[in-house]
């Protein structure tokens, strides 16, 4: 049995602490590396921010020219090369801005319940260090480097199988790019699962709590502002995806509004499309009416475009992520 | 539906206007060269009929023609002509036990453009031979101020400036048709197979013909090749051919096309596949020419189907058709001898 | 009324560490009882198997019966989520929900079992709960401000008022008051008396004024040696306990009395 | 007593919710099991006709994508590896280092009000899409940063990754890395800054009163609690490096050879992005040979991971 | 040797929140001063003061004077890092670096200030330190062992430990015992009266005979009403403070005693 032994202390020689005093200079030196390091994490974040203002301003630079109302509320049908359409402006992304919506609440539907349940999974069912979820986990990591034209040329061949060759709609884009989220999504909530304290769910079992009710109401409850910034991440990086959309949603010029039949122009596949025109020619006899450099115009317009909807989505997340934040001090 | 910029009354023009109109879903897929002229066709052609809602996919020649070989689009745009395999498979897709044919529906000049400070600019040429371009592009020839240049163009004075040779990156009909020429024009100083693509390690690549241009447009002594409606404010090369230079010109074109004999070797019904002759010394020809193909059925298993492929197609070469495509793709219109012999082949579709 | 226990043969094993060893006691309804010994025999352990709370740390598991009122917790077809309906816990650490409101933490018991409640029966069980830990003229303005925003102390008094406020039978209390002033405490202890004419109560505390305060048995739990299996060393009514303790151990511990 | 009965068929519900629950649980982890594994069939089974085909044609094949530099697969997926091994990596390195400082100085250094600003600058530089990037990086970028590329070309030369000259215009592997660093740092940024907020008080607050330096606080109670949420969100960016197409595609001026000239154009190509500019004009045989990279691919991912998951679990230990 | 720290109209603020209002008193040095009073009054709260750790909380900050030694710890030209070398302190939550063995635990103080300790040296040290806190016997065979697998008390003793390691001149204790038990307790104390020899010692307790015991001046803290200020209502000696004080809140505070 353990002793109260009020001596204990002095049993020991007590040690020379001017020894392991530090010195002066070795007292500067920690003072001069915490500079540098604070230095260096100001640096780090200056850096940062060179990019971000340069891809800003530049998409807005270039994008504002023809983003308006006309652009906005109108698809590609009946443009013919730099000329006004009659509708009196050079064509829209109204086909694309619902394509890209659809396209990628449909990956969401997919891919955030599956995300979410497989983080659940892996932070409160998987037995620590089991198999399985190992498995599972490295596999998830795997899922996030798949190109995602690989996960494009993956769901049009799945979809070829079940629905006949050559089938391209929103749904199988969706496919695709749940392929890309989920792992996004799963390694985040993970992430944000795993730093709810035990505590909580500890007091939760205790007042007789099951554990799917623990889990729904305290633990994702409060790991939900990070849940959702995390689906924002894999949302944006999905909603920029070109390659394997081009294969398997399409592009068409005008509107479609179902995501189960026809092929579906998004953003992102609008943008490259009028980037890869560059130019369109004005015959000599055109007048000033006739633009040819109007799909470099319309792509970084429809970039804009594409920014803003992300922009917006971030701003909802991040609203939903306050109102539900934990509670700190008033 | 919605959104759709609805056209102008002032738009029915003749061409079609005594045909029935087509209505329904129509995809097609393949050359992204065609697309801004198919953009084009479809805007025009939707004026006439309405009601038919038509998407074309520029996924690649390769791409679309493998679609189009499972049924699952009504016609493919290829930069290059079938091949006899490709013939046969299309046995499996069309009705009656026919098989697949191409037709030229969009000639288009590929340019040779240039940086270089002080030099370039829109409408200015340097004047090069097949053989210049040809070292140029294979790295023996890298000082704007060399030799071979310079003698040609005496009245310029060029820079000391290192040649940047940029070509495509991806797989691409238009490098196959700038290295058929030079392999045609210049076969001592261009070695290489044929290949979509680019052989050698020299300069840089680009990805499709806006990635192209946009390097070339990025720094000073570039020189690149790209369809010739992109060429914009670059100074262009004008080719040797017989004892004259030739500046790219749609018309230029077009004589290429037409002093080209078709091949022969092209087996099976209906193919209408141009053979272009890159060492013409016809007068006022541009040897440097894309022509890309459009594929279609002799006959399908849907009538509709089959009904808007030949009024499409037939609206595609047509006069009215390969107006629209020259003023707002810049592309070289197809001459009425060529047009007599795709007529033909269209003509051959069933619709009942 | 509160529910006796009966504790046969317990063994409780954290993997395959004997942490707690042959443990038998009773606890009787209705009345307190308190869980002394040096720190790491077991006494949180032995707690937390009698509401089946050791379960959830992976690996741990224990051999032996726990009988409520008879019953068996560890029978096979008793659901561990009903035994902790029935027998409530307060942790020796302040656990609020940090996403509730200090009312939204008292109601949690009922809320999160997905049980409707009216709005004046919620207002009457919150204000019982909270008076009942002592907590409500102090936060009684500010029920929806967020319940982490509470000092340490005040924290633990709301997360008493979140048992109670489930009605258990029996109350299990790890330490509930060291991290509290001693006002608090003497108001928690008013209310575990006034509790256990309700309830079976069971309270660790390393306060053996506390013990002997409120407590009407004691267990003694201690360890032969560090890594060694704690063990429930002596049982007694608190009197003889602290007075005239029949075990030298037990009388050793407490000789040593303060506190 | 009725308050009882209710309690009795709340238990119930209860019961089979949890058991829904748990089902749903595992299902999503199996199905994601399923999923990969049908991926992984599905690019063996396209792959197939490389191993299991007319080795001729495939050679033939190979040849015609790379203009007869290669002359069977192994060849050209060689340098292909090589390449998007050297761009994610170089990517991750330029971006690791300066998402931990910004989330550093997010959670511990920026005052709140600025931290607040901050964290959604970096959440939409996180959501700004890829294809945007890709424009950004291929018409502005590049010449802007090629006078930069050619500074360290003059003056850093004589280290071989430098070695000039630096190309005109920068279409190279050491732009791509830029622009993918730009595009994973804002990843690896957002949830390293989610888990550093998090880092306990307690243990900070121990550190300081044991008269660390904020810097010295950091690295004794911060980094080892956040280590190995960082890793895998490095993890995350590395796989995003590892197979983004589009950025790289409008980008890089690809090439096949096994050099690290960071500066120089026409080098290296990643296997995505070799996909992407393939595929649209390849046959059937063409579409397999790019997928059998595809799966050289994944199997990298595949290995970098479970490397990076045994150096990670070993050092927690 | 212990140094004397005299705090003169010092007021503490969370944000605009005045948390602890005009605080005057006279630390003795090589003496132990405790600090008692109700939960939320600011004993916590002017601890943290004393060597600038109440200042890392976002917005916190106070004014007046804290000098140690007639040093204004808050002068601008003083760092507060060097501040908390001097000035240790021991939490009411055991917080061990989780990543560290106990001996990790026990040296990261030391190895900040010096980084080529010897092995003999440092093992020394850490023999000392733990012996210190009364935990030597129970870990001595797995030092190699992670600092949070022990439990509780044993992690509090740890990071007492771990704090006279460093070998400061001031120690300050925010109720360092509420988690542990009478062992322990008993161990802390007699630690802290052989400490006194060197260092000056604060300690808040809620635990009247724990000052009693072992401090020489006490401070009773007091508050008005929830969300008032706190202030230091009394400061005296100990056996004034317990057996005659001058101040009639604190007598009532006082008489109500138990702990
Ligand atoms: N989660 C755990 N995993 C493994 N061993 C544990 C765990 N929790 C406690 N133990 C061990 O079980 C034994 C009993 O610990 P327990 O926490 O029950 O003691 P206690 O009497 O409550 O101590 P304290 O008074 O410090 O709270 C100790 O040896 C401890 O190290
Ligand atoms: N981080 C904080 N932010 C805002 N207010 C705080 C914070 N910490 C404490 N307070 C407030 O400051 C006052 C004093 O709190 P403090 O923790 O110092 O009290 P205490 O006497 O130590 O109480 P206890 O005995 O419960 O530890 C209380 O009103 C409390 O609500
Ligand atoms: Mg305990
Ligand atoms: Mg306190
Ligand atoms: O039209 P291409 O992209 O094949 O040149």
């Amino acid at each position: 049995m353990t002793s109260a032994n009020p001596t204990e202390f002095s049993k020991v020689k007590q040690p020379d602490f001017d020894k392991l005093a530090p010195t002066r200079s070795f007292i500067e030196a920690r003072k001069r590396k915490d500079i540098i390091m604070q230095g260096l994490i100001y640096v780090a974040f200056i850096i940062a921010l060179i990019p971000l203002i340069s891809v800003l301003w530049t998409t807005l630079f270039n994008g504002i020219k023809r983003l308006n109302i006309n652009f906005l509320t109108f698809n590609m049908t009946g443009v013919i090369g730099g000329n006004p359409t009659p509708s009196g402006g050079y064509g829209g992304v109204l086909h694309a801005i619902i394509g890209t919506l659809e396209i990628t609440l449909g990956a969401m539907v997919i891919s955030i319940p599956i995300g979410l349940m497989c983080a659940v999974y892996l932070v409160e069912y998987a037995q620590r260090g089991g198999k399985l979820a190992q498995s599972i986990s490295l596999l998830v990591d795997v899922m996030s480097g798949i190109p995602s034209i690989v996960a494009g040329l993956f769901a049009y061949s799945m979809f070829t199988i079940f629905f006949g060759p050559g089938t391209i709609n929103g749904f199988e884009g969706s496919v695709a790019l749940s392929l890309l989220m989920i792992p996004t999504v799963v390694k985040t909530s993970e992430e944000m699962l795993k730093i709810v304290p035990h505590d909580l769910r500890e007091a939760s079992y205790a007042l007789g709590v099951t554990k799917q009710r623990t889990i729904t109401k305290i633990v994702l409850r409060t790991a939900l502002p990070g849940i959702v910034s995390g689906v924002i991440l894999a949302i944006a990086r999905v909603i920029g995806e070109t390659a394997p959309l081009l294969m398997t949603a399409g592009f068409i010029s005008s509107t479609n509004v179902n995501l189960f039949s026809g092929q579906m122009t998004t953003l992102p596949v609008f943008v490259y499309q009028e980037y890869s025109k560059l130019s369109v020619t004005c015959p000599a006899s055109a007048d000033a009416s006739c633009v040819p450099t109007i799909p470099m115009e319309r792509a970084w317009a429809a970039a804009l475009v594409l920014i803003i909807i992300v922009l917006l989505l971030n701003l909802l997340g991040r609203w939903v992520a306050k109102v539900f934040a934990v509670k700190t001090e008033q | 539906a919605c959104g759709d910029n609805t056209s102008g009354s002032s738009n029915g023009s003749s061409s079609s206007s005594s045909a029935e109109k087509i209505s329904g879903d129509f995809q097609g897929a393949g050359a992204s060269s065609q697309q801004s002229a198919v953009e084009a066709w479809i805007a025009s052609y939707q004026a006439t009929n309405p009601d038919a809602k038509i998407a074309y996919n520029p996924v690649g020649s390769g791409a679309g023609v493998t679609t189009f070989l499972t049924g699952a689009t009504a016609w493919a745009g290829s930069d290059a002509s079938l091949t006899s395999e490709q013939v046969d498979k299309s046995k499996a897709v069309c009705a009656d036990n026919t098989t697949a044919f191409d037709i030229p529906a969009y000639i288009s000049p590929i340019a040779v453009v240039f940086n270089l400070n002080g030099i370039s600019g829109q409408d200015k040429h340097l004047n090069m031979d097949a053989d210049t371009v040809a070292k140029i592009f294979d790295g023996k020839i890298t000082k704007w101020n060399d030799e071979a240049i310079a003698k040609q163009n005496p009245k310029v004075t060029l820079p000391d400036t290192a040649i940047t040779v940029v070509h495509r990156s991806d797989k691409s009909g238009t490098t196959q048709n700038f290295v058929s020429y030079l392999k045609d024009a210049a076969p001592s100083s261009w070695t290489y197979d044929l290949s979509e693509n680019w052989p050698n390690e020299v300069g840089q690549g680009g990805k499709g013909t806006s990635g192209v241009i946009s390097t070339v447009k990025q720094a000073d002594g570039t020189i690149g090749y790209a369809d010739a409606s992109q060429a914009g404010d670059l100074g262009t090369v004008a080719l040797k051919v017989g004892e004259k230079y030739v500046p790219y010109s749609a018309e230029a074109a077009s004589k290429v096309v037409d002093a080209s004999p078709l091949d022969e070797s092209a087996t099976g019904e209906n193919r209408v596949v141009v053979k272009l002759d890159h060492n013409t010394t016809a007068d006022g020809a541009y040897p440097l020419v894309l022509v890309s193909y459009d594929i279609a059925c002799p006959a399908y298993k849907d009538a509709n189907t089959a009904k808007f492929v030949k009024s499409w197609l037939t609206y595609v070469v047509s006069k009215d058709g390969q107006d629209v495509a020259a003023k707002n793709a810049g592309s070289a219109p197809l001459s009425d001898t060529m047009r007599a012999k795709i007529t033909k082949s269209i003509d051959a579709i069933k619709t009942e | 009324m509160g529910q006796r226990i009966d504790v046969n043969h317990l063994n409780v094993y954290y993997g395959n560490f004997l942490a707690v060893e042959d443990v038998n006691m009773k606890i009787e309804p209705n009345k307190v009882t308190a869980f002394i010994g040096p720190s790491g025999c077991g006494k949180s352990t032995v707690l937390r198997t009698l509401d089946r709370m050791h379960e959830i740390i992976p690996g741990a598991h224990c051999k032996g019966e726990v009988l409520l009122e008879g019953k068996n917790l560890y029978a096979p077809d008793v659901d561990p989520v009903a035994v902790r309906r029935d027998v409530g816990m307060v942790f020796q650490r302040p656990n609020p929900f940090p996403t509730m409101s200090i009312r939204e933490n008292v109601l949690s018991g009922v809320t999160l079992n997905n049980r409707k409640i009216s709005k004046s029966d919620a207002d009457e069980l919150v204000e019982w709960a909270l008076r009942g830990a002592n907590l409500w003229e102090e936060v009684k303005d500010r029920l929806d401000n967020p319940g982490i925003g509470l000092s340490g102390g005040q924290q633990q008094r709301l997360c008493i008022a979140r048992a109670v406020a489930v009605h258990p039978q029996v109350l299990l209390m790890d330490e509930p008051c060291s991290a509290l002033d001693p006002i608090s405490t003497l108001a928690v202890e008013d209310l575990i008396n006034e509790l256990k004419g309700d309830y079976t109560i069971v309270i660790v505390t390393h306060n053996m004024q506390q013990a002997s305060r409120i407590a009407d048995y004691t267990g003694f739990f201690n360890l032969k040696a560090v890594g060694q299996p704690g063990h429930l060393e002596y049982f007694a009514d608190t009197d003889t306990m602290f007075h005239n303790p029949q075990n030298e151990e037990a009388e050793r511990y407490i000789s040593g009395r303060f506190g | 007593m009725s308050s009882q009965d209710k309690a009795v068929v709340q238990e119930n519900t209860g019961k089979t919710g949890d058991k829904v629950f748990k089902f749903f649980a595992y299902a999503a982890g199996i199905l994601i099991l399923v999923a990969l594994a049908a991926v992984a069939l599905f690019l063996l089974f396209r792959a197939w006709p490389l191993i299991g085909g007319d080795q001729s044609a495939n050679a033939a094949t190979v040849e015609s994508f790379t203009g007869g530099k290669a002359h069977n697969f192994w060849q050209y997926v060689g340098p292909l590896v090589f390449g998007t091994v050297l761009v994610a990596a170089l990517a991750l390195i330029i971006a690791f280092f300066i998402a931990v400082g910004i989330a550093l100085f997010i959670s511990h250094y920026a005052p709140k009000q600025v931290a607040v600003v901050l964290s959604s600058v970096v959440d939409l530089l996180a959501a700004i899409p890829s294809v945007i990037y890709g424009l950004w990086g291929g018409l502005i970028l590049v010449p802007a940063i090629g006078p930069f590329w050619n500074w360290v070309a003059t003056y850093l030369g004589w280290i071989p990754i430098f070695e000039g000259p630096a190309a005109s215009p920068a279409r190279t592997v050491a732009t791509v890395a830029v622009v993918l660093a730009v595009m994973i740092l804002p990843i690896i940024t957002s949830v390293s800054r989610d888990i550093f907020q998090q880092a306990p008080r307690l243990q900070q607050e121990a550190a300081l009163a044991l008269g660390a330096t904020k810097w010295e606080m950091i690295k004794l109670a911060v980094i080892p609690f956040g280590k190995s949420g960082v890793v895998s969100a490095s993890m995350l960016g590395l796989g995003r490096a590892l197979g983004e197409t589009m950025a790289v595609l409008m980008i890089l001026s690809p090439g096949l050879t096994y050099s690290v000239k960071l500066l120089q154009a026409s080098q290296s190509q990643t296997i995505a992005a070799n996909i992407a500019a393939q595929y649209p004009e390849a046959n059937d045989l063409g579409v397999s040979t790019l997928i059998g990279t595809g799966l050289v691919l994944f199997i990298i991912t595949f290995l970098v991971n479970f490397i990076a998951r045994k150096i990670t679990e070993k050092a927690s230990v």
